[in-house]
């Protein structure tokens, strides 16, 4: 039983942060602050829910594979979006304060 | 509910496809091919269809989705203004769309267990299938025991597929340079996937031999373990990867899997039954099917893994070629 | 119970909003990380509806979604690399 | 009503195939047309795999307290089928490569010109 509202609580917050991430993914000004929010609510959501639904499983096989999920997840999106920057670094893309930056210097 | 998370992912798919129509950017257009395997996997999810979505999240998504960026890096990423009119075409395809919808209209309500689709042989399988073939999931037991036959042609035309773009392609040569990739900087990438591609190849021989008892078997077991070598090759170079896993190693290897396949049939014909019929092979019936299933779906994942890889390497070898000119 | 298909639709419309991301991206960057995070979000949702149905054996599928995933990010990156000689001019221009 | 929610799945497929079908006989680009073909190919993979769904039914593999599955033997013709669509994908593009080699590109009108002229 307290398991299951512990559980409950858990998958709530999770859906609450990646629909945070999600908002963020359209609110923010430039490409670095968007990564910056998907990644990192990426990565609290993935850990609560999947918390979550470790709470509701036996602790058997399944809670093996979701852990294994967790594990996966943890490593490799981190790692994709972290690479994604840098790639759009490389690319030329600037952050939204360089690009004022340069704006002024067009401008004097 | 099922029919609710149907009727959204459809949706989402529907928009993907019109989008897909109207961009000009192709890399665009294949990210946003790769987002509708995605899709169509979880819809496969939704309708029960555990396996297939197996084998469209790890087959559609990801090897399809690879082999095209590799041709768009040779081909070149913009589409050119097109000047044909579109009118035709849109009219052909709006008779030829009311037509089908027409057709839909006779046929029976989607869902209903009453359809004449579940009425004959679907029956028998969901029935007999865990007492004759005693392995629970069906699709594996239907696949390979009641339409082995059909699947050692669907093998025969991978490996033939495998041959073809081998010979309009070729092979990456053995002991070519690396050149300096510019993922050779990102070292957290280069960490990651040390530790990711182990567990990748575990898991494909989880998914090999578990196939008779959950979602998976050979096919999808093949590619997992093909994609594990598409990324150690995309991550640390083409070079490293055929130094790994040879090209001519892969030629003996696809055409050794559809031999096993082929030749298990063969040895239940000698045993005295017909071909691909498991229930000679062992003084059990169950027992011999089981044996047959086993050693065919790893005929099946040999083949599947090579073919996957050599066709990786051939579309690879052409992009490094181009590279280094 | 009511936890699960709450978290399940929430996840969805996270996928729809990324998704939307995808299609009406700004530079090309942003189209890969909606497509990331549609990725991301389906291995979740086929762990959460393994639940729902009552069926959660089916977990592999999401294992298979996050490893491809990661494999597409890298093919892209890769195939960045392979381009980067010729001009992009949708990410220079939109790069607001 | 009731109409709807008997067909609706069969109409979106329906829809799905006429936008590939409507890419590949409107693209120029060899490439995007190979991407509506795999468009279409999916569509009918969906078309099979929703005559298999059993309403209330669950996936086809043996569990205790299941009475009702849905029917396997689409799943098996749709597996085997998308593995053998990438196969032939596959070959698809290598050809596209080929024929960038041969003619500098993969534009269809353009290389039909150049056909012309030989």
């Amino acid at each position: 039983m307290i398991l299951e509202v512990i559980s409950t609580i858990l998958l709530i917050l999770g859906a609450f942060f990646s629909l945070t991430g999600a908002i963020g993914l359209f609110r923010f000004p430039d490409f670095f602050t968007r990564v910056h929010a998907a990644s990192v609510t990426d990565s609290i959501a993935t850990i609560l829910i999947i918390t979550g639904l470790i709470l509701r499983t036996d602790f058997d096989l399944v809670a093996v594979k979701l852990l294994f999920i967790l594990i996966f997840l943890l490593l490799t999106s981190p790692t994709a979006s972290h690479a994604l920057a840098k790639s759009a670094r490389h690319g030329g893309l600037l952050t939204l304060a360089e690009i004022r930056e340069s704006k002024k210097g067009d401008n004097d | 509910m099922v029919e609710l998370i149907d009727l959204v992912l459809l949706g989402m798919l529907a928009i993907t496809a019109l989008r897909v129509i109207f961009l000009k950017d192709l890399f665009a257009v294949v990210m946003l091919f790769g987002l509708y395997s995605f899709l169509s996997a979880l819809i496969f999810v939704n309708l029960d269809a555990v396996d297939v979505a197996f084998t469209e999240a790890a087959v559609g998504a990801g090897i399809s989705t690879v082999l095209m960026l590799g041709t768009l890096a040779l081909t070149g990423r913009k589409e050119k203004a097109n000047n044909h009119t579109a009118l035709l075409p849109l009219l052909v395809v709006i008779i030829t769309g009311a037509a089908l919808i027409y057709g839909t209209l006779d046929m029976p309500p989607f869902g209903h267990p009453d359809n004449p689709a579940h009425q004959h042989v679907a029956p028998r399988y969901i029935e007999e299938s865990p007492k004759e073939i005693g392995l629970p999931n069906m699709v594996t037991s239907v696949l390979a025991s009641y339409r082995a036959f059909d699947t050692l042609g669907e093998t025969a035309v991978v490996f033939a597929a495998a041959i073809g773009v081998l010979s309009l392609l070729g092979m990456p040569k053995p002991g070519g340079v690396a050149i300096d990739s510019g993922l050779k900087s990102h070292l957290v990438l280069r960490v990651v996937a040390k530790l990711v591609i182990p567990m990748t190849i575990l898991f494909a021989l989880y998914v090999q031999f578990h196939g008779d008892y959950g979602p998976g078997g050979g096919f999808q077991a093949g590619v997992i373990a093909a994609a594990a070598v598409i990324l150690y090759a995309l991550v640390f170079g083409l070079p490293l990867a055929t130094h790994v896993v040879r090209p001519n190693f892969l030629k003996v290897l696809a055409a050794l899997g559809v031999l096993i396949y082929a030749g298990t049939g063969v040895t239940s014909f000698f045993l005295g039954g017909n071909f691909l019929d498991y229930n000679v092979l062992a003084s059990d019936p169950v027992v011999g099917q089981h044996i047959g299933i086993i050693v065919i779906e790893f005929g099946i994942g040999i083949t599947v893994f090579a073919a996957m890889l050599g066709i990786f390497y051939g579309f690879a070898a052409q992009a490094e070629r181009t590279n280094i000119q | 119970m009511l936890a699960l298909a709450a978290t399940s639709v929430a996840i969805l419309s996270v996928m729809a909003l990324a998704l939307a991301r995808a299609l009406k991206a700004d530079t090309v960057y942003d189209r890969i990380l909606g497509v990331n995070m549609v990725g991301t979000k389906t291995a979740l949702f086929i762990a959460i509806m393994g639940f729902l149905n009552g069926r959660p054996d089916f977990l592999d599928i999401a294992i298979v979604y996050a490893l491809i995933n990661f494999i597409g990010m890298i093919a892209v990156l890769r195939f960045f690399e392979y381009t980067a000689s010729e001009p992009d001019e949708d990410t220079q221009e939109k790069s607001k | 009503m009731s109409f709807i929610v008997d067909y609706y799945n069969y109409w979106i497929v329906v829809f799905l195939m006429m936008a590939g079908f409507y890419i590949v006989i409107s693209a120029n680009n060899l490439v995007k047309k190979i991407v509506g073909l795999n468009i279409f190919q999916t569509s009918v993979f969906m078309m099979y795999i929703s005559i298999g769904k059993v309403q209330g039914g669950s996936a086809p593999i043996v569990a205790d307290g299941i009475t009702s599955y849905s029917n396997p033997l689409p799943h098996v013709l749709i597996l085997t089928a998308i593995v053998v669509g990438v196969a032939t994908t596959a070959v698809g593009l290598a050809l596209v490569v080929r024929i960038k080699r041969a003619y500098g590109t993969v534009e269809e009108n353009e290389f039909e010109d150049k056909d012309a002229l030989i």
